[in-house]
């Protein structure tokens, strides 16, 4: 339940700064957005942090200056909300689909979810521990394929990098990150759709944090990254949007 | 060595005394706020304990590698005097400071699949390293034996080459002293340093995962699965490290007191 | 005398060190003859380790050469070095080091078992070693759990296990007991009468030079100052450093005939010379009186005491005056005549007890 | 010592020949394929060379801290003997095990804002360690200290003793005896501690993150920084790795330098 | 004697030593008075260096006190023990243990700034030291660079330079050449006359002990064998240790009226005695001969040469058979009989030469 008013993204700021912690995968999008909102409140500095989401929520908890934390998955807001320090509920604001990640040219001949059960095809996923490997299992599980990876990585870049190298023939990486990869322009790694993408996914919150020190700003963060602007932005990016 | 105790001078008492309580108290806080209720599920499931023995092996095959590779490595820097010893003393220094991680990064370029080494290996023989035990060894061999020869080569440089002198006019040669003579006397030192090398092996973490990967049993170790149960169960995660903690510190423990009673 | 010259048939060591150790520097050749020993003797600081260091290798030469066995062992000038450990040479250390880590047993049996002898035999020669020095009790010890005597013997041990072709003993009885050291003496004389090497002994003790030495060769300020037989040394010092070992007053003077002039003085001789001379006077041939004496001694010099040491029966005098000398006269005379620090008296000496020869 | 050099023994050259041939393959590959081309905009924003900054200054200061507590401490361990002796050398031991991240965890657990000192502090006097400078030292001194107490611990203990004895006949005090005979004789051994301590704390990165956060500019290191860069540009990563070696490298090599000619 | 006693006024230390070290046990008991300096005498191994370390608090001891200056320093049974550094106690160990980092200066200046003394002020003073000793030009060096018998003289101006209550000198002079060991010598007689405390030396040179010691105290196997005035130990050994340092022999027997028995002889006495009696014989007061001689001398032996060593004009031989003798005979003479081991000879001693006293 929330308390104070968030504020309308348009309504004239006071000068302040809002610090937004955010997840290390959002980093060019929240970049781009974090410029947008600037350009609309020029009184305000918009400080980024980003990093691991469990991380930053361990921070949060513990006293961290932070006005806004955008997380990767929803469990790992659950500490900040336990510790009664959200501005009223999270708010989903990007949702991330799973890919087959290949080097290009795809030489191992991936085209589908099932072939990672090929015999020979070595891939890799998160650990289930974190977001996308919950997601990844999730997905196998759904769509009934018995593949094993031979590699639990602790984050979707980590199984990028191993796809990257050319250790494993495959990875199951979000959208979103072969998106960023191949924006480089010089990419070394191509995707491959998955039919049951749908099945399994990972939903992104946003919260205002209520130590803020400016909430109006925070808010109007919060807004601003939900608002059409922001949503656009994002799906740019390779988001699938509420 | 010969006198015994009276007190310790209080400008070294004190010091010590801080030192020893900054150290203590996050290990006591730990202790205190432990989740000891719901330890015992997470400490004796079996992937912890499959987690535990392969650090505790792979930790125990790194030192020995590190002490075999690496006590040569720092008498060649404390006592050879070659061209470009600079040179590799710099080398010697570059995976402490390297983030684990980039070092795990640098032993795929070196040594996977399409690495410098590790390519034409694999093209010729289908070698492949990464995602195997003895990837989880080379990683932690790179990122630990700088440890154990760095405090090797200061024992070394402490150490009164005057023995080696008198063992060469007995018509030893540089071999037989060292491991006759040199070795014995810098016991300690190299106690110290696969003390270090064992230990940064057991935690390392950035590097293994990057070059070894992760998967229970074969590679993930207990650093591993420590950092992954913080995404979900912090506790838990405590829980382990507390479990890590105590097996290794038995270990050295009755390691020290063997080998220092020699 | 000179390593350069070609050796002599059973000259084993043939050596002309020239090498620098800070700022100081050492120059001094000489050989060894198979089967004998030279003392080699000098000051405190006056290069005798050094000398030693540099034979045994462990100290780079920057001129000279070093012969064992016609062999070239070092040889500046041509880049020559043989390795330390390849050079058929023991050195007993001035601080023995001993190993710290091993029992003296193990001490003793390294150089053998650095030459492949197995374990169980080398320590059984090192027994046999330690038990042939009285150490039979002690072989079990760690080196730091001897007494200094006790290292130094170990170390003696040590050296002569490995049968070197040159052995370099560096003050080796310093710490000896009187009993013990009157044994090695014994033990290394009868070892180096044997067809054993050569060996070179540094020593402080004139008696180990007296007991021991073949050849004398005396070192000061890092050269050679003199070279002789023990008993050419001890008629004819020609050093104020080899004139105390040898126990005589030096001094030297400008001859002319029967009379050399000492500088505040005139010195009767015991025979005609020329030109520069050294004169020995033996501290027991001087007579010391508390008035001018009369008669037949032709050397009378006034002189004030300087100091008075008793050694045993026998009071030794140090006195000032035209010339500087040590005089002993027995402790009843002493007594006699009241000696004490300051007091002036004369001192006379027979001519036929001087010794004079061409400096 | 004295005698110079000859060519090393084969079983002391070969396998030193292989340590270091393992140790340089990764770096070499780095090397080989870093991305220079793209290196130099990401080496040069203000945000790296502040992460730099960051890095070095904590690091030294961390140094620093390590030898003052840490010297006395080792010191404690090997030449004293008092009850529990066993039990500091456990605690020492500690942190070397803990995987850092959980370190961080427990500098929170004590020093934190609901800590066990911390929130005491945080109480009466509004102080909160967390996420500052202090706090990033803090994390590298609790994850470093341990490797120069364990190496300067082995160098005293591979020091005769006999020399403390003859300073004590000469009237002097233990400190007296500590600073002016043991300290410079142990200089090597303290050298090399300080440069693992030094390298440990500049290569950081579980522990501080977790205790002291990634604001840029305040806690934000070089190593963080490199792990984040992973996480969006990886080329990026490996040439912020290389400016970090390289200007470590240097460092420490010029600080050997001096300390090794005293 | 004991420490135990009420010890007299200018007793300085007074020491009853009970220690062990190893399988080895000392226990010792003994005093020195202001402005004395007492010898510690005794073979290799017999725990000389083990009584130095107890007295400066580096051993501790199981049994008994020391006390110096009326003040108790050590007593095990009422758990004191002062700490080392309290003690006003130097010592000059047997292998100096300079610092040896530190320059010669540092060395010697490092008791004085250990007392508080300025560096500046303890490094003049060390280099005023430094510069009695000779040692002027190497007060720079490091303590590795020094030779051997520099380093010891660095040690002994160490040692000296903190004023001690109670001086400890383990062999200070063996490594220093024969010069250098006589005005040390001077020097530390100087020291020792005036109102210095106490000082204990352990040597193995006679020399030392005849010039230097008040008292002596022999130690052998960690007892004390026999203390005195260097002159009573010299005319009455009472162990065969005692009897070499003095130059005699030493026989053993049960004696009756004006003979002893001595096991495989007798021996005529110079007086008439009754029980076990020492006798000693000087080495040169025995004729050595190749017939049997007549005549006055009332002992006479026969006996077989055992070693002969020439000592510049005297030789000493040794005898074997029913008693085993030193004897010291003039080189002539040595020639003229022809000795040479294994030679049967004939030895004959005056009774008047004899000295006998009960054991
Ligand atoms: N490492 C060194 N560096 C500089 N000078 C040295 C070094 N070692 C010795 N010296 C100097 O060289 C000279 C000769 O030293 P050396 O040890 O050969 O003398 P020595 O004849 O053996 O004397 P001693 O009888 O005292 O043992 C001495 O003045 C000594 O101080
Ligand atoms: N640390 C030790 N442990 C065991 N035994 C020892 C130890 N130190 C000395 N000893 C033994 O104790 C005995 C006495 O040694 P100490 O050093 O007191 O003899 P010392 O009279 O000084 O002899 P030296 O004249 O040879 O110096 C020796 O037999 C020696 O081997
Ligand atoms: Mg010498
Ligand atoms: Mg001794």
């Amino acid at each position: 339940a929330g308390c104070g008013k968030p504020g309308d993204s348009n309504a004239e700021l006071r000068a302040g700064r809002v610090v937004v912690f955010s997840a290390a995968s959002l980093t060019e999008s929240f970049t781009v957005i974090a410029n947008g909102f600037q350009a609309r409140h020029p009184d305000v500095d918009v400080e980024l942090v980003f990093g691991p989401s469990t991380e930053l929520a361990r921070q949060v908890v513990e006293g961290a200056r932070a006005d806004v934390f955008a997380a990767a998955s929803t469990p790992s807001v659950a500490p900040v909300i336990k510790a009664e320090l959200a501005l009223g509920a999270p708010r989903v604001f990007a949702r991330n689909r799973l890919q087959i990640a290949v080097a290009a040219g795809n030489p191992a001949r991936i085209g589908s979810l099932g072939d990672l059960a090929n015999n020979g095809v070595k891939f890799a996923q998160c650990a289930v521990e974190v977001p996308g490997g919950a997601a990844a299992k999730t997905l196998l599980d759904l769509a009934r394929v018995n593949a094993q990876p031979v590699t639990y990585e602790r984050d979707v870049k980590a199984v990028l990098a191993k796809v990257r190298l050319g250790e494993v023939d495959a990875g199951l990486v979000y959208r979103t990150d072969i998106r960023a990869e191949s924006k480089t322009g010089r990419s070394r790694i191509a995707g491959v759709e998955i039919a049951e993408s749908m099945l399994a996914g990972n939903d992104y919150p946003i919260l205002a944090v209520k130590r803020a020190g400016d909430r109006r700003a925070a808010g109007a963060f919060v807004e601003f990254v939900l608002s059409a602007e922001g949503r656009a932005v994002l799906v740019e990016a390779g988001f699938d949007v509420p | 060595m010969s006198r015994e105790g009276g007190r310790p001078p209080l400008p070294l008492a004190l010091p010590a005394a801080v030192g020893f309580v900054f150290l203590v108290l996050p290990l006591g806080a730990l202790l205190v706020r432990a989740p000891y209720r719901r330890a015992g599920t997470a400490l004796f499931s079996d992937e912890s304990l499959q987690a535990l023995r392969l650090s505790v092996v792979t930790a125990s095959v790194t030192t020995v590698l590190a002490l075999v590779l690496g006590v040569p490595l720092a008498w060649m820097l404390a006592r050879s005097d070659f061209r470009g010893r600079s040179i590799v003393r710099a080398v010697v220094l570059v995976p402490l400071v390297l983030p684990p991680v980039v070092g795990g990064v640098a032993l795929l370029l070196a040594l996977g699949r399409r690495g410098v080494v590790g390519g034409p290996l694999f093209r010729a023989f289908g070698w492949s390293i990464p995602f195997t035990s003895a990837a989880v060894v080379i990683a932690q061999l790179f990122v630990a034996m700088p440890f154990l020869i760095v405090t090797v080569e200061g024992a070394l440089r402490g150490l009164d080459g005057r023995y080696d002198d008198a063992a060469a006019t007995l018509g030893a040669s540089r071999w037989f002293t060292f491991h006759q003579v040199t070795l014995p006397m810098i016991a300690p030192g190299i106690t110290a340093g696969a003390a270090l090398c064992w230990a940064r092996a057991l935690g390392e973490f950035g590097a293994t995962i990057t070059f070894a990967g992760n998967y229970p049993g074969t590679t993930q170790t207990m650093p591993i699965k420590v950092y992954l149960a913080l995404e979900t169960d912090p506790d838990a995660a405590i829980a382990l490290s507390l479990m890590l903690l105590l097996v290794s510190v038995v270990i050295l423990a009755l390691l020290r007191e063997k080998w220092l009673r020699v | 005398m000179t390593a350069a010259a070609a050796p002599a048939d059973d000259v084993v060591l043939a050596a002309d060190v020239g090498c620098r150790r800070g700022g100081f520097r050492v120059d001094a050749a000489f050989t060894i003859r198979e089967g004998t020993l030279t003392a080699l003797v000098g000051p405190n600081g006056s290069g005798k380790s050094t000398v030693l260091r540099a034979l045994a290798g462990l100290l780079p030469m920057d001129r000279g050469t070093v012969t064992l066995d016609r062999k070239l062992l070092a040889d500046p000038s041509s880049g020559t070095h043989v390795r330390v450990e390849e050079r058929p040479i023991s050195l007993v250390f001035q601080d023995h080091l001993l190993f710290p880590r091993m029992s003296a047993r193990d001490n003793v049996a390294f150089g053998l078992r650095a030459r492949g002898m197995t374990k169980a035999a080398a320590r059984s020669r090192a027994d046999l070693l330690l038990g042939s020095m009285g150490l039979t009790d002690r072989a079990s010890a760690r080196a730091t759990q001897l007494s200094g005597g006790e290292a130094q013997r170990v170390a003696l041990a040590r050296a002569r296990a490995v049968s070197p072709r040159l052995l370099l003993l560096d003050e080796p009885f310093a710490a000896m007991d009187q009993h013990v050291r009157a044994s090695m003496r014994a033990d290394l004389k009868a070892h180096v009468s044997a067809d054993s090497g050569a060996t070179l002994l540094v020593s402080h003790d004139p008696l180990d030079v007296l007991v021991l030495a073949d050849e004398v060769v005396v070192l000061e300020e890092g050269r050679i100052a003199q070279t002789g037989t023990p008993a050419e040394l001890a008629n004819r010092p020609r050093t104020d450093y080899v004139a105390r070992l040898a126990g005589l007053n030096l001094l030297r003077g400008r001859a002319r005939g029967m009379h050399a002039d000492v500088g505040r003085a005139v010195v009767a001789l015991d025979a005609a010379y020329d030109g520069e001379v050294f004169i020995a006077i033996r501290p027991t041939s001087i007579a010391v009186h508390r008035v001018q004496p009369e008669g037949s001694p032709r050397n009378v010099w006034p002189a004030t005491v300087g100091s008075v040491e008793l050694h045993g029966d026998q009071v030794r005098l140090t006195t000032l005056g035209p010339v500087a000398l040590r005089a002993d006269v027995t402790r009843s005379a002493a007594a006699e005549l009241g000696l004490n620090p300051g007091l002036p008296v004369w001192l006379s000496v027979k001519a036929t007890e001087v010794t004079a020869y061409p400096a």
